[in-house]
């Protein structure tokens, strides 16, 4: 089977195209999803090939336009609403949860909504305060959603395609620090299970639970602590709502120490809720409280050393697993 | 229409014709006799959670559904039963709903402010001002892509609605898109205790419909003939044109406007004044006038209508609670139906 | 010194009542605060008394109130904004984090925001799902407000007071089902102070946290739990963001055991944050997991013995209080 | 202003006086050869995050700020360097921010979006499109509320954001509580890649403002003499009578929206047409054209601004890092100062 080099970014717009190819109920509408390319050019070229009908630009109106693809998948397209960044899906918020998240419960069962939103989230491209949220922990509190968040290529290409499939509202996060991150890609690489979480290094010391922008930096902290002799293990989260707990607890049950990374601000973040289950399902097999690296408690500055201290990086993540690892028990 | 049309004329009897008016009679009958119970059974604490009457306003509901085809979506408020009920879901499945039974058109989850059905293509019963008219779009998106030509789309809000983003946003993507929507604003002239004076800043509704390049029209919500013929020119507008319009209804709700409200703001006099205005009586006096409604046909329509609202109460009764073991179904789809 | 009976509604009035008296840069807006006498007939009497320009209705424009509010605070006004429920916050959660929370940050420190709004919170009387929200801990995960949920009559005749002398954003929760609970106020009750948690109950087996509306639930479970000879120690967060980790530490580590109410939907609410840094900060004191008792995960449906099922309950709480004080350790 | 008044014929130099239009082109200038040397520096990558250039539209902020007083509000966008910079906010403080240090106007916390200044009332740099609306309007009650009569809040902002619900709220609160702001659209046709054709159904603005009967004016853009006389008028008719006010400046962005964008969008031809309108080298004919401006007179000037910028990159060049420690200050305020 040949496989093929691939950035992050190539790999949604093929899961898109091949979605809007497969798929006659598929159109694409957001802010500049067509002309413009796309902000992050992730739907560079589909205008081109399949109209404007379908890849459809939209006026500033967040939450006119979330609404109306809440409208039409009520009416059974499939739609895929883009905001363009996490930071405007405030404006829609209303209509994710009290529309999207609630009309199948509130019509007892009668009206799906077949919808996925797409959005660019993260910091660390000195965006500042209000272009730097990570708010997926946040949508991850909303019965009725999912929330997923690829981490690699593969899960870029793939996870669209579950998602179409799911008959319910989901919301995708791409890390804007990813867009670039390149790989081998088979071929005939396609839909992923989403109900899972993955495994992306194993180890026998610590679990490291990740996800999204969080796991290459994970992933270089469980290296940089190899070097010193400590073998992590490196949970990718990849659906964020709802959680897998099974790998998770699987995982630390045989680590007995638990690194939740996040880069939302800690309090109230979706590490929390990682930690609260593990330690509630299974105390017993901790050797030390569960651990969490998140972003500080501050609007992301625009200073670059100041952004940098305030998010989640590979030092601090190894830091926190070396200390965990030396804490009694 | 054109763009902003003055108020027209509204026929009379004998223009619509008798059949329609009766059956126009008998819809808003049953709408303001069904509401009448609603508030009944919420003193007996049979109905509970918030209850919006639209009495007084039954001209609305009654004028623009006959219209409306069974390809036609319609998305409504918490004002909603009226609409409901004139859209075809039946009386049943509503009083079902407000007595929380799974037997309800929204199985008891949604209550008074959430009627959907999804036979009648009825979208709900939205609690939050201005929620519905996005979707309202999204579903005249859905019918342009799909393509089903020549289906409309019915929104009804409150004028209170107008003073949301929500609503400038959608109106303007409808107009822009040029989606087949049928914005109905029902001007009651109040939002809770907010006058619509103390919420816009230009009550000339139709105004905002021109800064869109929207056509609309005014009409007297208290006449249902006058809402009848202005809906049927615009419903037919919508349709052959696929393009969105917009309607101002003047209204009033001769009620509180939920259960909880002590009408502060208005004075008793004024609530009065407006009831001279009664759809219900106004159209039956026109029809006795021209001979074709008398006092039998007015006891056989309220014993129609009384039984209606009867069996809809028994049906109620007797009907299930949803297991408490079922509590989070219908949270995301069931992939196997069970 | 005297004391009257009063409700939690009565002293809210009355705590906005003396605001509006002391400061003349006080005003309060939001939609039916004047004519209608507030939604919750909170500022019933108030525009009678203070005239429309202060206690001023505004029309159905969430957004643009709240955004118009922390304008004037940025003015040195010392605006009061009502929106009416939680539910409709999410329409101005924008101007809530992009602007209130962050203008201080973006500026250096030079603009700060005195705001306080005001809203009601909570599920319990059959509003179904758009109407029966509680956000409270959405909110404490953004930095740069401070959130505030008074549970007692005390704490709604004080909080207000402590709240206008911030110099950043709060945020006043006010769950509809206290509204109507009365009790004896000092004549000359006043400011608190919104820095401590409160130990409403004192006892020797665990602690119950909670705030807002499940505190009397709390309570009275604790008296259940009484009756078969548990005794609970019941902790009142009052203060959502900043927590007051102390508090809630120090009488963990004597009753080692503890059980979070929160009314949220369990997976992200305040609850996994307050358990996630129990476990954290004193896992060597824990003789059990922190367990939570929370909403279930199903947005809020309006027949009442389901809304019933959904919420926290006292039969719940001390029925997991049981279960945590019989669990191994 | 009338409501909706006409295109009005634009003053030429001899009317607006010698001074007041060199001083219009110094301003300009300083706005352009900053922004040009902002570029310089991003490709150097001095200057990080987003950055967004005004240049073609440097008439818009320089015929706007000169007729407001110290006592006055400003409330702008992240297209706001040239705003900040006319307003009065000091070129060092400026490019130091850009440089995120410490001496920069917002400490470096900000960044080119985020330019905020207590000292000239300069309420940033709001990088949420529509956001500051709501903002001005709060002002601007703070300023009827205090009372401080006369006081004026000008708040600017792009016309893609008149597709955003956060205007329609606003604007309507500004008309209906009469709030002295004046609304300073910038409609350079594009919102990112969005042409205004495709974003409004209609695409006249001031149709906007007049559903809510607020008085508006339509001014070119790319005369700065235009837009100087045009916002005189309206500056004193804000201030005067204490109402709200919307221009609509006609003008156009040269370079792209931002450092990332292609420009797919829209023909390079068009750019160039435009190009022949640039509000600079146009005063500065019409000023030569009258002998009050030559060569010498351009020199001196072009080498007071690149001096000007020279010692901005100077000071910025040797600013200070905030010490990582203070990452979390101002998150909440100091209560003891530091
Ligand atoms: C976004 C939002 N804000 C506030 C409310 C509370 N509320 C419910 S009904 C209502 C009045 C709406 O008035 P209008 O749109 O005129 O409709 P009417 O009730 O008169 O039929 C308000 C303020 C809400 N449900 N949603
Ligand atoms: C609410 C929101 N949506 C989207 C964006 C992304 N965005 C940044 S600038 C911009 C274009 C705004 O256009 P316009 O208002 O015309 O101002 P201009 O950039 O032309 O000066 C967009 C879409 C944003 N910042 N905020
Ligand atoms: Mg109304
Ligand atoms: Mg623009």
């Amino acid at each position: 089977m040949s496989a093929r080099r691939q950035s992050y970014r190539e790999a949604l717009r093929e899961a898109l195209r091949e979605a809007l190819a497969r798929d006659e109920r598929v159109f694409l509408m957001g802010e500049d999803v067509g002309r413009y390319g796309g902000t992050y050019a992730v739907s560079k070229g589909l205008l081109e090939e399949f109209g404007p009908e379908r890849i459809r630009d939209t006026p500033l109106s967040e939450s006119a336009f979330v609404g109306a693809g809440v409208g039409a998948a009520l009416a059974d397209m499939r739609p895929i609403v883009e905001i363009m960044t996490v930071n405007f899906s405030l404006l829609a918020l209303d209509q994710i949860l009290n529309g999207a998240a609630t009309l199948l419960h509130m019509s007892g069962g009668q009206f799906h909504v077949p919808l996925v939103i797409r959005m660019a989230t993260g910091a660390g491209r000195q965006l500042a305060a209000q272009h730097s949220h990570s708010l997926e922990g946040w949508y991850a509190h909303i019965p009725g959603l999912r929330v997923i968040a690829p981490a690699t290529v593969a899960d870029a290409r793939g996870m669209l395609w579950t998602a179409l499939e799911d008959p319910d509202p989901v919301l995708l996060f791409e890390h804007t620090g990813l867009f670039a991150v390149e790989d081998e890609l088979p071929d005939d690489a396609g839909a992923v299970d989403l109900d899972r979480a993955a495994l992306r290094r194993t180890g026998r010391d610590l679990t490291i639970v990740c996800y999204g922008g969080c796991l290459p930096k994970s992933l270089a902290a469980a290296e940089a602590l190899a070097a010193q002799g400590v073998e992590a293990e490196v949970v990718d989260l990849r659906t964020l709502r709802p959680l897998d707990d099974e790998t998770i607890l699987e995982s630390v049950a045989r680590t007995h120490r638990a690194l939740v990374v996040d880069e939302g601000w800690r309090s109230g973040s979706l590490s929390a809720e990682v930690a609260a289950r593990i330690q509630e399902r299974i105390f017993f097999e901790l050797d030390a409280p569960v651990a969490r690296v998140c972003s500080a408690e501050v609007p992301i500055p625009y200073a670059r050393h100041l952004e940098l201290a305030a998010l989640p990086q590979p030092e601090s993540i190894a830091a926190a697993g070396l200390a965990l690892v030396g804490a009694r028990g | 229409m054109p763009e902003r049309a003055a108020v027209p004329a509204a026929p009379d009897v004998r223009q619509v014709g008798r059949e329609t008016c009766l059956a126009l009679l008998t819809d808003m009958l049953r709408v303001r006799r069904l509401e009448e119970r609603c508030a009944q059974l919420y003193g007996e604490q049979k109905i509970r959670g918030f209850l919006h009457l639209a009495i007084g306003e039954e001209a609305v509901a009654a004028g623009v559904m006959p219209h409306l085809r069974a390809d036609d979506n319609v998305v409504a408020t918490y004002r909603e039963h009226g609409h409901a009920l004139l859209r075809g879901v039946s009386m049943n499945a509503i009083m079902a709903e407000m007595y929380g039974r799974v037997e309800g058109c929204s199985r008891g989850r949604g209550g008074s402010m959430h009627l959907f059905d999804r036979a009648t293509r009825f979208y709900g019963g939205n609690a939050i001002v201005g929620g519905g008219l996005a979707l309202a779009a999204g579903l005249a998106l859905a019918d342009r892509l799909a393509p089903r030509p020549g289906v409309v789309t019915a929104c009804f809000f409150g004028e209170g609605a107008v003073a949301e983003g929500a609503f400038h946003e959608a109106m303007n993507l409808a107009a822009l898109w040029q989606l087949p929507v049928l914005f109905v604003c029902e001007n009651n002239l109040y939002a809770m205790g907010t006058a619509l004076s103390r919420s816009q800043s230009r009550i000339d509704l139709t105004a905002k419909a021109a800064a869109y390049g929207m056509p609309s029209a005014n009409v007297n919500g208290m006449n249902v003939l006058a809402v009848h013929d202005a809906a049927g020119q615009a419903v037919a507008q919508v349709r052959e044109r696929s393009q969105p319009l917009f309607l101002e209804l003047h209204t009033y709700r001769f009620r509180a406007h939920s259960m909880f409200d002590p009408e502060l703001y208005r004075e008793r006099a004024e609530v009065e004044e407006w009831k001279k205005q009664d759809p219900i009586p106004r159209l039956a006096a026109e029809l006795r006038a021209r001979g074709a409604f008398d006092d039998a046909a007015e006891a056989r329509l309220e014993a129609d209508v009384a039984q209606e609202i009867a069996d809809a109460v028994a049906f109620a009764e007797v009907g299930t609670l949803e297991p408490v073991e079922d509590l989070l179904r219908f949270v995301t789809s069931e992939r196997t139906p069970r």
